[in-house]
């Protein structure tokens, strides 16, 4: 790198950067990696934010623009921190048609919140998946990593309870 | 490795089995995983511990066994399978192979869904122990890898490709020798091979099965595809939402490179593969090969025109091979067996055996393999047990949201490549999803639409727009507030976005609604006319205003 | 490579025309004046076949083509001009009307705006898709410059003028279908931008009003754009 | 020949449409010749008539009494004409559209009111949700885009109409112009 331009030094001291940095270098700190490299992130953090996605673009050379585009293209990513618990509904065509809509609604009617948001208190995030693969089990619901298969309305409304029980 | 030093791994794992008298498999796919079949593995051994005949009897965790929708799923060296087994079934389990079997948990499998399949690509599954590679290799394993190396050239193995028949099994079909042997002539200064496992269709879960039950079977198809092309640096692109296949994928990667089966001069030839998995980040589009590539080089997932061909410049800008799972998964049985062989399999045009995630409103739901030119009937009826709950059998999709629902006069069709396009859906990837008469033929067309309509990446403005204006309308036609004008609008954007969209994702677009129109019209004019859902599915429209 | 072989011979719209082998059919139509719609594409700047605006019909293929990105071939049978493509072309301009809010009249670029052209050209006298009337917002932040979302078209000009021809890759795209829009940096606002040069490129390659100057009346506002052409010869010259 | 019958609506719009019409100056007189001007802002019927051959059609339909009338207007109308960007694209009342009804209240009748601030509930008609073209509410039959569209072009169309011609409307007028 130039001496003009400083090396990119991490948002802080966390030791979790320690991770990012070691996927960067397999990925031979270039632009290709960049991929790689979020994934990291989100698993370390669970989430990208601006600093993040400022000190990966500067360390792999990628415009910063153009990694803020690859963040927000790719729906795995999220920019903004999770829930204590995720409460994933499986929208797969198998369990769209075995009731995961009415799933959908009844957590939405219960948390107050929109798929892909999460629950002011920062309690519960609620998000759909487009497909477990877990079509034998429809409908399928994931409670943080955890797959439960045939879910009632009244076994999900269930678990959410135990979740936001204060 | 040499290929006496691989017969010597075979034999010595096939020794150390033949000494357990008995053998449990228990399922530890993402299926059964869900039941919580780990637990059950985790009661077996420790009751086999407790008696203390860890000498003579093997608990094996094992890849699917397909019959999903029973899981978890355990079967005995006594040839029996049982469904639904829970932790506290452990003794019983054990019990039973020195006596009657546990009789209220058997699952029968002298029954169509069992009976029925052909097994090449799932051969190994639920067999063989999928983080092992000595159970890979005692299974016949790599052999193919072998002969390919030191019997053929690489245009014979491509010859033996071509005489397969084989076509591409994530979707569109195109001949996987024609595609090879493009790649093997390109010129470039590097050559790639690509597989795809971004298993996108919602319903789909067959290239998942496949990596969590026999991941070397698709690293042995890959290294052969890239002796045959002269690709000597490769990637996996698997959706991160499937943990446990990355997982064993990259054991499997890590143990081929160990054994010396993937690297630098594999079995001492001059043949090299760098293999390397990449994630992939929920974008159905990525499906699309030009997008997957752009998506490898850590780029939007964008496609572009074609040509160029990623067989001519694909990756980097270099030759690109790109197949999927299961078309990788056919290629070692077939180099071990020959074209011919798989060519005596299927039908005319349609070559061997296709996986189907078999879902929906059937009796039994999960994986099966069968040959090319079943018929749907046998799938839906035979197989699949029938429809549940004495309810009145309506569709059956097939391709996910790039396919279409074929009605009950398509059921005699055999499931071939040229059948399933003449009757206006696809192969696809080989989800098959069953409905019945509760679900309603718009509110299905709605909701493929909202998935194209999400999955849109933006570039071209037929698929950007016409998907958001043909997911208007089959709203406005499920809640009951569509027009005419609706309808004739709803099939121009149909024309429009077959015709002009970029990539294959907005041309497919509309053949959810296209099939359902041509199939189910009578349930649209229900809508619009009458103001009625047939199915008793959509509601009246709520008042939607914003701000 | 001898000449001859470089050079293809062609027909478009039933004139016998020629063109090098690296040329595209749109470089040939060009050429010889013939009027292909375009938004996406531009001199000067890489293809990416996205507006679909160029496709037209070639014989013997039974799919339509992007005139950007399809070279030439000998013998090559085109028409950039039939009922069929004419449909097509004004349902895709229709699409782009009802996406975000474009009110011609009120627009610094009324009058000349490509997307208004082409419209009116293609005898687009309504639209006949609903409106989607989506909230976006007008980034005012730069001191020179203005980006107005409602009128942009995600054509990407100013993505790639900015890239390729003044390095700074200031603008990309973020997230994706019709929730897609163009961003400067890590989507802060312009005039924070650290990476802007503030060249206004972007402002002049842009078809709509969607980048315009600050302070400029609509009869100002005109985009210039001879930059392009004389930057990409140069660079030639010197390679 | 018995003399047609043509109308004119102003709806949700800035009336320069009509300012535009009146652009026409001498030649009202040669249009006088063969049409009545049976109902329009600028003359003094209160009722939209039956059997109207062709009606223009100014602005967009914002709220219930554009809805009310322009179905009538509809209804008794053999030609309709949308004349005009704000009756062919909703054009400047459009723009509230992505701000919703309730903003448009708000910003109009509180924030701005200083004295006995309110939404009033009589007198003025209610705003529909969105501002819409014509066509999206009833069918039109012929689209003059423009703000405004220029004298020279409403003659040649009403004149065009009136004489059983189909206008050839695209090089003379554009959205915006």
């Amino acid at each position: 790198m130039p001496s003009y331009v400083s090396k990119p030094t991490p948002p802080n001291q966390d030791k979790r950067w320690k991770l990012v940095d070691a996927t960067m270098r397999r990925q031979g700190l270039q632009a290709r990696g960049l991929i790689e490299t979020l994934h990291t992130v989100q698993e370390a953090f669970g989430y990208l934010d601006t600093p993040a996605l400022r000190y990966v673009a500067m360390s792999l050379r990628v415009p910063l623009s153009r990694a803020y585009g690859v963040a927000t293209f790719y729906h795995f990513f999220t920019l903004k921190p999770a829930g204590e618990h995720t409460c994933v509904i499986c929208m797969g065509t198998a369990c769209y048609i075995k009731g995961a809509p009415q799933l959908l609604h009844a957590v939405e009617h219960d948390l107050g919140i929109a798929a892909g948001e999460t629950t002011t208190d920062q309690k519960v995030s609620l998000l759909t998946a487009r497909c477990l693969g877990s079509c034998g089990l429809a409908p399928a619901v994931v409670y943080d990593q955890e797959v439960a298969g045939k879910v009632s309305v009244a076994a999900l409304q269930q678990h959410l309870k135990q979740w936001t029980r204060p | 490795m040499t290929p006496e030093e691989l017969e010597q791994i075979a034999e010595t794992e096939r020794a150390a089995q033949s000494q357990f008298q008995q053998r449990v498999h228990v399922c530890v796919a993402a299926g059964c995983m869900s039941c919580h079949s780990q637990s059950v593995k985790d009661a077996l051994d420790q009751e086999v511990g407790r008696r203390g005949t860890k000498e003579s009897c093997r608990v094996k965790g094992v890849g699917c066994m397909g019959l999903c929708s029973e899981g978890p799923l355990v079967s005995t060296s006594t040839g029996v399978l049982y469904k639904q087994v829970a932790a506290g079934d452990a003794a019983e389990i054990l019990d039973s192979l020195e006596g009657p079997a546990v009789a209220r948990l058997v699952c029968r499998t002298d029954v169509p869904f069992f009976q029925r399949q052909q097994k090449i690509v799932l051969e190994n599954s639920g067999v063989i122990d999928p983080d092992r590679i000595e159970d890979y290799i005692a299974a016949e394993g790599y052999t193919a890898l072998i002969k390919a190396l030191t019997e053929m050239a690489p245009r014979e193995v491509v010859e033996q490709v071509t005489k397969s028949g084989l076509r591409g099994r994530g979707g569109a079909g195109y001949p996987t020798g024609l595609k090879w042997s493009t790649v093997a002539k390109s010129v470039g200064t590097q050559k790639y091979v690509i597989c795809n496992a971004d298993e996108g269709d919602p319903g789909a879960f067959m290239d998942r099965s496949v990596l969590e039950s026999d991941p070397h079977r698709v690293l042995e198809g890959m290294l052969i595809a890239a002796y045959a092309v002269g690709a000597s640096e490769g990637y996996i692109y698997v959706r991160a939402e499937y943990p446990l296949a990355i997982k064993r994928l990259r054991n499997a990667i890590r143990q081929a490179e160990r054994a010396g089966l993937l690297g630098a001069n594999i079995c001492g030839t001059r043949f090299s593969l760098r293999l390397d998995v990449r994630l992939g980040a929920g974008a159905f589009v990525c499906g699309e090969e030009t997008a997957l590539i752009a998506s490898v080089e850590g780029k939007r997932g964008t496609p572009r025109p074609r040509p160029p061909y990623p067989a001519m410049e694909g990756l980097f800008g270099q030759p690109t091979l790109i197949n999927n799972v299961e078309t990788y998964a056919n290629i070692a049985p077939i180099i071990r067996k020959g074209g011919e062989w798989y060519a005596q399999i299927g039908t005319e045009k349609s070559k061997g055996t296709k996986v189907f995630a078999l879902a929906g409103s059937v009796q039994n739901t999960g994986l099966v393999e069968v040959p090319m030119g079943i018929s749907l009937r046998e799938m839906v009826f035979e197989i699949g047990g029938g429809i549940p709950e004495g309810r009145k059998f309506k569709a059956v999709q097939t391709g996910g949201p790039s396919g279409g629902c074929l009605p009950e006069s398509c059921l005699d069709m055999p499931v071939d490549y040229e059948s399933l396009a003449r009757a206006g859906s696809i192969m696809g990837s080989g989800g098959m999803i069953v409905m019945d008469q509760t679900s309603c033929m718009v509110d299905v067309a709605k909701y493929f639409m909202d998935f194209c309509m999400t999955e849109s990446c933006g570039k071209c403005i037929p698929c950007r727009v016409g998907t958001y204006q043909m997911h208007r309308i089959l709203t406005a036609i499920s809640t009951m507030s569509a027009t005419k004008q609706d309808m004739s609008m709803l099939e121009e954007l149909c024309d429009l976005l077959k015709h002009t969209s970029l990539c294959g994702l907005g041309q497919s677009a509309p053949n959810p609604v296209v099939s359902t129109l041509r199939s189910f019209g009578e349930e649209y004019r229900a809508h619009i006319d009458d103001h009625k859902c047939p199915a008793g599915v959509c509601g009246q429209q709520e008042n939607g205003e914003q701000g | 490579m001898s000449l001859t072989a470089a050079v293809k011979t062609l027909r478009i719209d039933g004139r016998d025309l020629s063109g090098r082998q690296e040329e595209t059919i749109l470089d040939v139509a060009r050429q010889h004046g013939i009027f292909i719609p375009r938004l996406c594409e531009m001199e000067g700047l890489s293809d990416v076949g996205a507006c679909r605006l160029c496709l037209v019909e070639v014989k013997g293929q039974n799919r339509l083509l992007p005139a950007c990105v399809t070279a030439v071939e000998e013998g090559m049978e085109v028409t950039t001009n039939s009922d069929r493509l004419q449909k097509y072309r004004r349902m895709i301009l229709e699409l782009l009307f009802t996406e975000r809010n474009h009110v011609c009249a009120v627009c610094v670029s009324n009058g000349h705006c490509e997307m208004q052209m082409l419209a009116q050209g293609l005898d687009i006298t309504h639209v006949h898709f609903p409106y989607r009337y989506p909230k976006v917002e007008v980034d005012a932040s730069h001191d020179r410059f203005v980006i107005d979302h409602n009128r942009c078209i995600l054509c990407t000009r100013c993505v790639r003028v900015c890239d390729e021809i003044e390095g700074a890759h200031t603008w990309d795209v973020l997230g994706r279908g019709i929730d897609a829009k163009v961003i400067t940096d890590l989507n802060e606002p312009w005039g924070l931008s650290e990476t802007c040069t503030s060249c206004g490129k972007c402002v002049h390659v842009c078809p709509t009003g969607a980048l315009f100057e600050k302070g400029r009346s609509v009869a100002e506002m005109l985009k210039r754009r001879q930059f392009l052409p004389y930057l990409t010869l140069m660079r030639e010259e010197n390679e | 020949m018995s003399k047609k019958r043509l109308a004119t609506v102003w709806l949700d719009g800035c009336s320069g449409c009509h300012m535009s019409l009146l652009d026409m100056d001498e030649r009202l007189l040669a249009l006088a010749g063969i049409a009545d001007l049976v109902y329009s802002p600028l003359v003094d019927t209160k009722e939209f008539p039956e059997n109207v051959d062709l009606t223009l059609v100014e602005g967009a339909v914002s709220s219930e009494e554009d809805l009310h009338k322009i179905q009538i207007v509809r209804e008794r109308t053999k030609t309709l004409v949308s004349l005009g960007d704000c009756a062919v694209t909703s054009n400047v009342p459009g723009m509230r559209n992505p701000f919703g009804r309730k903003a448009v209240y708000d910003r109009a009748y509180r924030e701005n009111v200083t004295f006995d601030p309110g939404i009033p509930t009589q007198d003025v008609p209610a705003l529909l949700p969105y501002s819409r073209p014509v066509h999206e509410i009833v069918t039109v039959d012929v689209f003059v885009p423009g703000c405004p569209p220029s004298a020279d072009t409403i003659f040649y169309v009403v004149t065009e109409l009136l004489e059983g011609r189909q206008p050839d409307v695209s090089p003379r007028t554009r959205f915006g112009s």
